[in-house]
């Protein structure tokens, strides 16, 4: 076993040598391209219930390793010695396994433009409907994806940052992308107003309770709750002097933005952990399901 | 015939929505221009925050950290303004650092602006150091060698010939940091920056229910939550600024729904009244 | 005549500006109706969001993971994961298309392996700050309030109603079903409280857009003074 | 206050123990035949009527995962994405899937086409139909919003995992008339689906929707177990208190149940000769 983490802690072998490196690299990149695509044809030959197995069993596998890594003790002095309080054997793999995780979701972003660009692609080619502005969507996706493209690579030294690029970038990004998002995610505060004036009516129990207690917070939150309840009804703001008696306590804890603060922190929160606590049970039994493909889901 | 005209009850139960729309941008843009004020309680975070701020003297150092864009404009803005404000007051010197491109510009054009009705001069009493893309390796470089990490401010002048930061070698040599910002930043200046270094606090009003913890330990000396906390400030100041402005427009969106809800029930109401007679 | 000149757009500061505002205005067009120029601006806007998330998700990415750690660093063993990933490229091939499953599989067992350490990480702390609330006075806790009292005692009933009203395999009937009940309206108090906090933030951003408007676009100095 | 590990307090691991042999011991019971029952959730009733009206009015049904990443909660939202598909492909009703997470709408592809096939009517199969928009949030938003209003959709259907873009997605269904469900594990934009839509799916009742629509048995087994677990967390919530009440909240039990570091806590105080 020892012979495993020194051979692993030496990593000669898992690094290619210094020279000629670029040439090694390519050779092998192109030879793992080959070997894994070329394995399709031959997994194409499996029966259905093949194919199946090799699927659970790659799903299990991949639940296995983060399982593991979580729940074996991490000084397992049995097997290694105890060098890190923090890791057990499958830790420092974490990391690299992430990665991985990475690598395939920026492959599959990937995969996401590739449907958009080709949907508005056919949209224009066969000239469906509204093609025009398909063709808007696919100038703006060339040109910026061109120019982010850039930069990025321009973070990174490879190719120079001009200054064409800089302003046409900082144009294209901070001057377009982010005020339309802003303009969008100011577009709920409309959304919000006409969906609690249809919705906050005294319909039912439950419509009335969400309707009271939205407007109490509405207003005990902003500056007329204070203004209201210390001014108008001259109610003390300050806390009560210690050693009060019940009603002068009530008397210091009834200013609208306290109770709002109330609502929110002592009803809302109990409310809100349960939901929690059932989410988190639910999506625990889904993830068990999952693992070992109890369900027959998605795959 | 009688059952086809809509009762104005009717009317508002049904009204299209894009009149309300209308009816709220009018009045936020009425409030926002409109001197009316009201006046606002000031909350302890933002009274300590005042009262760190009113212990420096002239010509102590203070690092804004500003990371904010258009989104989140009607919470940062006020309250970097205030706290510019504040400081040009106290007769600080200061110096912004941003961590994107974005915010490099708008708190370098807001911080221009402020700083030329007040006569403060870039360079000698404040710098911008643009921005830096990863905080965490920024701060840890700040904290040993502040020139050579930052290596020139947004005009491109050499940070070790800024006569503002003139012998400044670390963070440590800055009296406090001043964390203006929509996102997570503040552990990260907690975490890294050094001991003697108080840590203020601005966050948009849904961050900071996570902060408390922070103030209570005293991790954070003072806290100005999004726009009504920079009204509060400003109360404190006695300026009219941008929170008062903001604060006042959202107050009355407040009860503008608040109007329209109660309108919607007692026009259900009286509906059905209605109804009830006819029927 | 002054206001004129410095309003239009003469200088790329003026122009980025009027940018801005262009898209906000057509952003706000949707709130009239659905329109060409939304129409225009939305593929527009769909197109430089994924063109630009090419550059920090895609290529930042697959630069710092794979080409870096394979062409500079020299560990080989990297290759295999992009052809690996690429079988998920089958899914629009008819014939190969079961082939993606398996780079599917692999996800989904990861995100379901993860999950415990997310499950003990995010719920267990918050069932541990649950019964940091004392019901009573007692030696243990001298100090507590009868305010704090009555928070704690509600707050352990609100939780334990709403989990009531959460449990699917039996039948609510008689008192759990009334439970059940109050627990439903125990959720929509929070439910409303949320609401009302909301408001105040988006509100917030209209009016940051509305001041830039006002402000940057048609250049009317709000507040300062 | 974080587990990098199950030994940063074993309390998690015979926590997640518990509740796994009470999920896998329920879907074995009923895989055996045990008959067993499911409550009535109000929402999920409706997904015929909004089936049948969007085929009767010949217009889109939209299935929205929103921003939902790739994970556990994405999986079950195309779940019921799924069974909703099977549905409409009985009508040959048109639909829309529309995504803003990678992953997920290439996970998508697969199970709606899966969907169709099992319905048996592959012929309506169309990948157009299933969309990334974009993985911005608010690009994703106004892609979805032009949508929902140029083909007027007569029913939304919102699963998962959503931000504050969901108001966005539920006012305009709202402005064009679609009956609409949405269901979230996000407690903070339940309000808005709730003002918003017509059935609302809330927190573990997203859970519990594939068991309720396919009744198959693994799921309503995993319900049962699910339901104990929800017992011991309430019994551990009592149990807690009145001990934190009697002890204090920094007495050693407390941390044991749940507070990483607890574990060692607990026993060094028992084994120094109880709590002193």
């Amino acid at each position: 076993m020892h012979m495993l983490t020194n051979l692993m802690a030496q990593q000669t072998i898992w690094r290619l040598p210094e020279e000629s490196r670029i040439l090694f690299a390519t050779l092998i990149v192109l030879g793992a391209f080959v070997l894994i695509l070329g394995l399709a044809p031959v997994l194409q030959t499996l029966p259905p219930r093949g194919r199946r197995a090799i699927i659970v069993t790659v799903t299990f596998l991949a639940g296995l390793f983060f399982a593991a890594e979580f729940f074996l003790p991490v000084d397992w002095t049995a097997i290694f010695p105890k060098d890190d309080p923090k890791r057990n054997f499958l830790t420092p793999a974490i990391q690299p396994a992430q990665n991985v995780l990475q690598i395939i979701g920026a492959l599959a972003l990937g995969l996401g433009t590739f449907g958009l660009v080709r949907l508005h692609l056919r949209n224009a080619v066969q000239r469906r409907a509204q093609w025009g502005y398909s063709i808007v969507l696919l100038v703006s996706f060339v040109v910026m994806a061109t120019l982010s493209i850039l930069n990025t690579l321009a973070e990174k030294e490879i190719v120079e940052r001009g200054p064409v690029l800089k302003r046409a970038f900082s144009i294209l990004f901070d001057y377009t992308l982010v005020q339309l998002d802003a303009a969008m995610f100011s577009l709920i505060a409309f959304y919000i107003f006409s969906a609690a004036y249809r919705a906050f009516r005294i319909r039912s129990i439950e419509a009335s309770i969400l309707m009271f207690t939205a407007m109490l917070v509405m207003i005990g939150v902003v500056p007329l709750g204070a203004f209201i309840s210390y001014t108008l009804l001259g109610l003390p703001e300050a806390g009560a002097p210690e050693g009060a008696n019940f009603l002068t306590q009530l008397e210091h804890s009834i200013g609208l933005p306290k109770i709002a603060n109330w609502v929110l922190t002592q009803l809302n929160a109990p409310a809100q952990r349960a939901i929690e606590f059932g989410v988190g049970i639910g999506g625990l039994a889904m993830a068990i399901r999952l693992w070992l493909s109890l369900e027959r889901g998605v795959t | 015939m009688q059952a086809r005209t809509q009762t104005l009850w009717q009317r508002i139960l049904g009204i299209d929505r894009r009149w309300l729309y209308l009816i709220l941008f009018v009045n936020i843009v009425t409030f926002l221009v409109a001197p009316i004020r009201m006046p606002a309680s000031v909350s302890p975070p933002v009274q300590k925050f005042h009262d760190e701020i009113e212990k420096l003297q002239p010509g102590d150092l203070v690092m804004i950290s500003s990371n904010w864009s258009a989104s989140t404009l009607a919470e940062n803005q006020p309250q970097l303004e205030a706290v510019i404000t504040h400081l040009m007051r106290k007769q600080a010197r200061f110096t912004i650092i941003s961590i994107e491109a974005q915010s490099r510009d708008i708190s370098y054009r807001l911080a221009e602006r402020v700083t030329k009705e007040k006569g403060y001069q870039y360079g000698e009493q404040w710098a911008h150091f643009g921005f830096v893309p990863n905080l965490i390796v920024a701060i840890k470089g700040m904290v040993t060698d502040l020139p050579g990490t930052i290596k020139q401010d947004v005009r491109g002048t050499e940070v070790s010939k800024l006569p503002v930061v003139q012998g400044v070698k670390s963070l440590s040599d800055y009296k406090m940091v001043i964390d203006v910002t929509p996102s997570g930043t503040v552990p990260i200046w907690i975490s890294y920056s050094p001991k003697n270094v108080s840590i203020l606090y601005c966050p948009t009003s849904v961050m900071a229910a996570e902060a408390y913890t922070y103030l209570d330990s005293g991790q954070i000396k003072g806290m100005i939550t999004g726009a009504k906390g920079a009204q509060e400030y400003e109360q404190l100041l006695t300026v009219v600024g941008l929170g008062t402005r903001f604060m006042n427009a959202i107050s009355f969106s407040h009860v503008l729904i608040i109007v329209f809800i109660l309108l919607g029930n007692f026009a259900m109401f009286m509906n059905r009244l209605q109804q009830r007679r006819e029927g | 005549m002054d206001w004129l000149l410095e309003f239009l757009p003469r200088n790329l500061d003026r122009l980025s500006v009027w940018i801005g505002v262009l898209c906000t205005l057509a952003i706000y067009s949707l709130l009239y109706r659905e329109n060409p120029v939304y129409r225009f601006f939305e593929h527009m806007y769909i197109g430089l969001a994924a063109g630009y998330s090419l550059g920090p998700l895609g290529v930042d990415i697959l630069y710092r993971y794979w080409i870096e750690p394979i062409w500079i660093q020299g560990y080989w063993a990297w290759a295999f994961v992009v052809p690996y990933g690429m079988y998920l490229y089958f899914i629009f091939s008819e014939r190969y298309g079961w082939i993606s499953r398996i780079v599917i599989g692999t996800l989904i067992g990861a995100s379901a392996g993860l999950f415990f350490q997310e499950f003990s990480s995010r719920y267990l702390p918050q069932l541990n700050s649950t019964l940091q609330k004392p019901l009573w006075v007692s030696d243990a806790n001298p100090d507590m309030t009868y305010g704090m009292m009555i928070n704690n005692i509600l707050f352990v009933v609100i939780l334990l109603s709403v989990l009531t009203y959460f449990t699917f395999s039996y039948e609510q009937r008689g008192p759990v079903k009334r439970v059940a009940i109050w627990g439903r309206w125990f959720l929509m108090i929070g439910l409303g409280a949320i609401f009302g906090n909301t408001v105040m933030a988006r509100m917030a951003l209209l009016i940051g857009r509305i001041y830039y408007l006002l402000n940057d676009w048609l250049m009317i100095r709000v507040g300062g003074g | 206050m974080s587990y990098q590990h199950a030994q940063d307090n074993w309390f998690a691991a015979i926590v997640i123990g518990f509740i796994a042999l009470a999920v896998l011991v329920n879907i074995i019971r009923a895989r055996m035949g045990a008959q067993l029952y499911i409550r009535r959730i109000p929402g999920l009733d409706a997904i015929d009527e909004a089936i049948g009206r969007s085929t009767e009015l010949g217009r889109p049904v939209t299935m929205i995962p929103g921003m939902t990443a790739f994970g556990v909660v994405a999986v079950q939202a195309l779940t019921i994405f799924k069974y909703i598909t099977k549905q409409i492909a009985r009508f040959a009703t048109p639909m829309r899937l529309l995504s803003g997470d990678p992953t997920v709408f290439a996970v998508a592809q697969e199970a709606i086409y899966d969907a169709y096939n099992e319905a048996g009517r592959p012929d309506l199969y169309d990948a157009d139909n299933i969309r990334f928009l974009s993985d911005r949030q608010f690009a994703f938003a106004s892609g979805v919003a032009g949508l929902i209003q140029r083909e007027r959709v007569a029913a939304s259907f919102m699963f998962g995992e959503f931000f504050a873009e969901s108001l966005i997605f539920a006012e305009t269904g709202n402005m064009v008339g679609a009956i609409q469900i949405a269901g979230t594990v996000s407690f903070t934009q339940v309000p808005f689906f709730v003002a918003a839509c017509d059935y609302t799916i809330i927190g573990e009742e997203f859970y519990a929707t594939s068991a309720y629509l396919s009744r198959e048995p693994v799921l309503l087994g995993s319900l049962v177990g699910q339901d104990i677990a929800k017992l011991l967390f309430a019994l551990t919530t009592l149990g807690g208190v009145v001990a934190a009440t009697i002890a204090g909240t920094d007495a050693p039990i407390i941390k044991l149940l749940g507070q990483p570091g607890g574990w060692d806590a607990f026993w060094s105080s028992v084994l120094k000769g109880g709590g002193q």
